[in-house]
């Protein structure tokens, strides 16, 4: 059996996307991809779901398949052997496709960004994916190591617009 | 303490071992002995067949710029008289060749593969192939040989990532690309599981996703910075690795460090296990399709959590440790706070377990499942609470006593039935018993310093920390250099108790696989700094079914 | 039997516990480590904490007439050893995690700094601010010394010794 | 036919396609309480979810034609299903023909999902497929026994004590078979999520997903309401109840079982194949011989 994609760009508009995003705001399907971190932000990520911080709250459920998911929990400096997982695992999910980058690794490789083994958190391969045609509609970068629950729970407010992000370049002269 | 020259138990042990080789020295906690590489498997034999000996780790290093060759250090443990023997092969620089050992010690196998990759050492008697590093990896080229740099490395190696993506598109077509990635593991790794209906036939891991070369890393990093990397091979366990790393170095430069400093770590590493068993056992109740259980257990866990951070700074990677102490003191309105939660968590964890172990489906799932007999787990020197539940006392709090622990006596927590739920047990009356501890701990911790003041490095000396960790044993080796560890050699409980999947799969239900492989609580970040595991299949005629299984210490995600 | 049913009492005594944050006061305590701030009035761009920084978040680099130490908190771990070797105490560990962003290029923080050119070779060697700092310590170093990047002043030194001779 | 059965039956059918999305935003709701947190928004949630899927992009690995087809054709005969069963409700009328068709209708749905899991070619989904088909092949069979049994007892009832205990025993049953065909835990085997991720339905996505997950929500809801079409009948001919209460009464006992049903899947595990085909095989073996024991052995 063949790949076979029903939808395409061409009956996939603006407009559609425009919808589905609207759509989302209320319910969010998430998948929790490990690109080789180290266990801390995924148990992070595992305890957002637990009564302390619950975010079935906010219509969020971890799904265990990247086919029904709308977010992909991001976390991990991406090593060189589980690239070609991420590249599947991204490609397998609907648009609009949205990822959250967990944890400084995603963000900007944390203390491996030199390392032989791996490719230095998302923002390094995300032209990559744009030239494999793989549209990511949105990205949002989480800092934490590991991300504390609560700065999850504020990346996802973030990606939906509920909050108005804080952090912005600064520049200071002395 | 007794040393191995005057244990009456081991004396015909020494006698042997002083016949084979001059060049042997007995240190406070080690006995090291240079072995040339010939002899090798003649001492290996013995050592394997000598009862109480265990293999805990071994490491190749690069020294051919302090004498001209590689060496290849093998460190044996005999629990009972709390003593190492360290084996020094020293091998040729110019045709790297060590006849191996895995035919005679059966917990070497990764530790040669891993050893042949990294540093490019040939085992005769064995062929192997690449595990740990990409399949593209350019030849002859190892990275933890000091001939390059990190950024050198960078240089050689990058993967293209556009070829590879499609690749990875033309196999793609048939299974769908859930890939590594299954909701029973958190981790990206996978088994392969052959399964004959629904019972599985052989398991064979396919893994060294999370190969992230952090010793190299180490290499150029200073002595202060490594335990922040240290604490990262793992987020569960973190604390472990810093602390085993300060350990060695520790030993290795023989700084002594303040009492109240070791009862710190004590106290952060109980409460890391506290937080670790309750975060594996909502896990495994999870497996179990018992959600409630999951949220409850956790529910519990996040007071350890708010504890943790109010000790340490952070709620997990806690960066307390530095070589020499630790960097925050545990005042007394901690302390006060400290034993209000632990008292809390005791009581609601005992009322809630106590149902939530009773739920049939549960009970059923747990007993007689995984079984994992004692023999097979003696012969491959497994760790922690998976060697525990088959009947074996090992815990290295207790074999080879390091911080705090030397001042108190208690017993390791042990069960019998070898099955999943002797497994399960262990971990939740070693919750009890480490909440007992912390308790304990904070009742006898003395005043003073909680680090040394200063400290100089003093290059090429031989170290060894070993912590028990939730989930075995930890064991770092350092060499020290200059200015950072000459060679840094870390390796995780999960490497050593991989091994016993496979046994404890066969001729299971598939339905159990998830939990069975859950039950030694594996850590794949920790363990794939670097390894892989290869099980030469047996002569099943097998239905491949391609099952990735795994995903976590919340298991097979 | 049915000891599995206990379950309901136990969840009726917790009752809720979820915190409604983002609505609501987050967990932090008192100990938090969150991202730094660096006090650019006490900061003398003396580099010590690039050179301690596990991850290398922080980095110092000299554009054009400016020395720039750059913070960059996609990569930094939260350890706070910045902070315990800073000379100076300009760095503060504060309690901020609501750092999301959309774009990595807000994460960044720079601190400029002025910069001293050698008065021979014409290279920029430090900040105007660690130089004042070190002429105050240290009154009886040459002040024609001072303004040489460490290259030239150890030929400088050299010649005159020379000279001296 | 009087007005209020004209008023009944789209009443009824309303109930059946609006109701269960909401049920289920109930249902996890109640899970998250006894969990000891809050859990969705509103109860609406479930709804929002399908909404959302319908809007998303699909991307499938199968042939889209056979899923369609598939999963249209039994949202259909769910619908039918619904409105057959509306019909019987408010005529008060239960002959075996109905119970017949009802209960075709529902295996016929049943073999439309395996059809449907089966162009999945995924190894997880077809090890999910087998289980559910081992497991369908023996519940499917006490399904119909109980569904039978109970109609049997109601035929036969003269109203004396021993007709009754013979009643609560079929319905007992029945509720038992009816929480198995369900699929809830402990027996939702096929997507197990720790063992094989969703298992059956790991290839769907977007719209697709959406709709089977809508199905699947009206099918738990209509098996649960086919008890209570039983009590509603005894009831109703006791009490002469009009055609909208009855309705009525129906769907308010489905939405209490439902619940019930709800509260006993969040204290248990999951179950494992060999020893699901184990307890199932018991239970129903267990009360068969009960009702007949009672039948033969109780002459009062």
């Amino acid at each position: 059996m063949e790949v076979q994609r029903q939808t395409n760009l061409e009956t996939f508009s603006s407009k559609d996307l425009e919808k589905a995003l609207q759509r989302i705001k209320k319910s969010i399907w998430v998948f929790h991809l490990n690109t080789g971190s180290c266990n801390g932000c995924d148990i992070e990520i595992l305890d957002v779901l637990t009564p302390w911080f619950d975010v079935e709250r906010f219509g969020i459920k971890l799904v265990a398949s990247p086919r029904h998911a709308d977010v992909v929990l991001l976390t991990g400096p991406i090593t060189i052997k589980t690239l070609p997982r991420l590249v599947k695992a991204l490609r397998a999910v609907p648009r609009p496709r949205l990822v959250l980058a967990i944890g400084s690794c995603a963000v900007g490789g944390n203390i491996w960004f030199n390392s032989y083994a791996t490719l230095g958190g998302f923002p390094n391969i995300i032209d990559k994916l744009d030239e494999l045609g793989i549209i990511i509609d949105k990205v949002v970068y989480v800092p934490g190591c590991p991300a504390r629950p609560e700065a999850i729970i504020y990346g996802v407010a973030v990606m939906l617009n509920l909050i108005k992000q804080k952090s912005h370049y600064k520049k200071v002269k002395t | 303490m007794e040393s191995l020259s005057t244990s009456s138990e081991f004396e015909n042990l020494y006698s042997y071992l002083k016949r084979f080789s001059d060049r042997l020295v007995e240190e406070e906690d080690n006995l090291r002995i240079v072995v040339e590489s010939e002899k090798l498997r003649e001492v290996a034999e013995v050592l394997s067949k000598t009862e109480g000996v265990f293999l805990r780790t071994i490491a190749a290093s690069d020294e051919r710029s302090v004498n001209g060759f590689y060496k290849m250090y093998y460190v044996f443990g005999i629990d009972k008289i709390h003593r190492n023997i360290v084996i020094e092969v020293p091998v040729d620089s110019s045709d790297p060749v060590v006849p191996s050992i895995t035919d005679i010690v059966k917990a070497a196998d990764w530790y040669e593969k891993e050893a042949h990759d990294l540093m490019g050492i040939k085992f005769s008697g064995r062929t192997l192939y690449k595990f740990v590093l990409p399949d593209d990896w350019p030849d002859n080229v190892y990275p933890l040989r000091k001939d390059y740099t990190v950024q050198d490395l960078v240089k050689l190696y990058r993967p293209e990532i556009v070829t590879k993506a499609k690749e990875v598109e033309a196999e793609a077509a048939i299974i769908i690309p859930i890939g590594p990635y299954h909701p029973a593991l958190h981790e990206p790794e996978y088994f392969e599981l052959y399964v004959r209906g629904e019972k599985v036939v052989d398991a064979r891991y396919v893994g060294f996703m999370v190969h992230r070369g952090i010793e190299k890393l180490a290499e150029s990093m200073k002595y202060d910075q490594v335990p922040f990397l240290a604490e990262r091979i793992c987020g569960i366990c973190g604390f472990v690795h810093s602390c085993s790393y300060c350990q060695a170095v520790e030993k290795a430069l023989k700084i002594p460090i303040p009492e109240r400093a070791e009862y710190i770590r004590s106290i952060v590493l109980e409460i890391e296990r506290i937080h670790s068993h309750l975060l594996w056992l909502g896990v495994a109740f999870h497996l179990l399709g018992y959600d409630t259980g999951f949220m409850h257990i956790w529910r519990i866990r996040e007071q350890v959590m708010i504890l943790a951070e109010l000790l340490t700074g952070s709620r997990k990677t806690y960066g307390l440790n530095i070589i020499g102490g630790v960097r925050r003191d545990i005042d007394r309105d901690k302390a006060k706070k400290c034993l209000q939660v632990l008292d809390n968590i005791e009581k609601e964890f005992k009322n809630f377990v106590d149902a939530a172990i009773n739920v049939p489906q549960i009970k059923s799932r747990l007993r007689r499942t995984g079984l994992l007999p004692k023999s097979e787990a003696t012969s491959l020197s497994l760790v922690g609470p998976t060697v525990r539940g088959s009947g074996i006392p090992r815990d290295i709090r207790k074999d080879y006593p390091y911080a705090a622990y030397k001042y108190i006596d208690f017993k390791p927590v042990v069960r019998s039935e070898c099955d999943n739920m002797a497994r399960t047990e262990v971990r939740i009356y070693e919750i009890f018993q480490s909440i007992e501890l912390v308790k304990n701990f904070l009742d006898r911790i003395p005043e003073g310093d909680i680090a040394v003041d200063s400290w100089e490095p003093e290059p090429y000396k031989f170290g060894i920390g070993a912590v028990e960790a939730p989930r075995g044993e930890v064991i770092h080796i350092v060499i020290t250099g200059r200015y950072s560890p000459y060679r840094w050699r870390a390796r995780a409980p999960t490497y050593q108790n991989l091994p016993a999947i496979p046994i404890m799969l066969r001729d299971i239900e598939l339905a159990d696989a998830p939990i069975t492989i859950a039950s030694i609580d594996p850590c794949f970040s920790c363990t794939d700094r670097a390894l892989i595991i290869d099980i030469s299949s047996n002569n099943v005629k097998s239905v491949p079914l391609n099952i990735l299984s795994l995903k976590s210490s919340k298991l097979f995600r | 039997m049915v000891k599995f049913v206990k379950v309901i009492p136990i969840a009726t005594k917790v009752g809720t516990v979820t915190i409604k944050y983002p609505y609501a006061k987050p967990l932090v305590t008192d100990s938090f480590r969150g991202a730094i701030e660096v006090n650019p009035s006490k900061c003398t761009g003396c580099g010590a904490c690039t050179r301690i920084c596990p991850p290398k978040a922080l980095s110092m680099s000299i554009e054009g007439e400016t020395a720039i130490l750059r913070y960059f908190i996609g990569r930094c771990i939260f350890c706070g050893m910045c902070a315990d070797v800073c000379p100076e105490k300009a760095i503060k560990i504060t309690k901020e995690f609501e750092l999301a962003s959309e774009q990595v290029f807000d994460l960044y923080v720079d601190v400029e700094h002025e910069v001293v050119t050698c008065k021979r070779c014409g290279s920029k060697f430090v900040t105007s601010r660690l130089l004042n700092k070190v002429e105050q310590k240290l009154e009886e170093f040459p002040k024609e010394l001072l303004y040489l990047c460490p290259r030239c002043r150890r030929i400088e030194m050299l010649s005159k010794q020379t000279y001296l001779r | 036919m009087n007005l209020s059965t004209l008023i009944s039956i789209p009443i009824s059918i309303l109930l059946y396609i609006f109701l269960p999305p909401l049920l289920d935003g109930v249902e996890r709701k109640v899970k998250a309480d006894i969990q000891s947190r809050i859990g969705p928004p509103t109860i609406l949630q479930t709804w929002y979810d399908i909404l959302k899927l319908i809007s998303k992009e699909v991307v499938l690995s199968m042939n889209p034609r056979y899923v369609v087809l598939t999963l249209s054709l039994s949202l259909t005969m769910l619908i039918s299903l619904a409105v057959t069963i509306s019909y019987s409700i408010s005529l008060l009328n239960l002959d075996m023909y109905i119970v017949i068709t009802v209960l075709i209708l529902l295996l016929a749905i049943h073999s439309l999902y395996l059809i449907l899991y089966i162009f999945s070619s995924n190894p997880f989904s077809i090890v999910g497929t087998f289980r559910i088909a081992t497991i369908d092949i023996l519940n499917e069979a006490g399904l119909v026994a109980f569904a039978i049994l109970t109609a049997v007892s109601i035929s036969i009832s003269r109203a004396s004590p021993k007709d009754y205990l013979l009643l609560t025993i079929a319905l007992t049953a029945l509720a038992i078979a009816v929480y198995v065909s369900q699929r809830r835990l402990p027996y939702d085997l096929h997507e197990a999520e720790p063992e094989l991720a969703s298992g059956a339905i790991i290839e769907f996505s977007g719209a697709v997903l959406g709709f089977y997950t809508y199905s699947h929500l009206l099918e738990r809801y209509i098996l649960a309401s086919i008890p209570m079409i039983f009590i509603a009948y005894v009831m109703s001919n006791m009490l002469r109840l009009n055609p909208v209460t009855a309705t009525l009464m129906v769907h308010v006992l489905a939405s209490l079982i439902y619940m019930l049903y709800a509260v006993i899947s969040a204290l248990i595990g999951r179950s494992r194949v060999n020893l699901a085909v184990k307890t199932i095989n018991l239970i129903y073996f267990l009360a068969i011989a009960i009702w007949l024991g009672v039948y033969i052995l109780w002459n009062p």
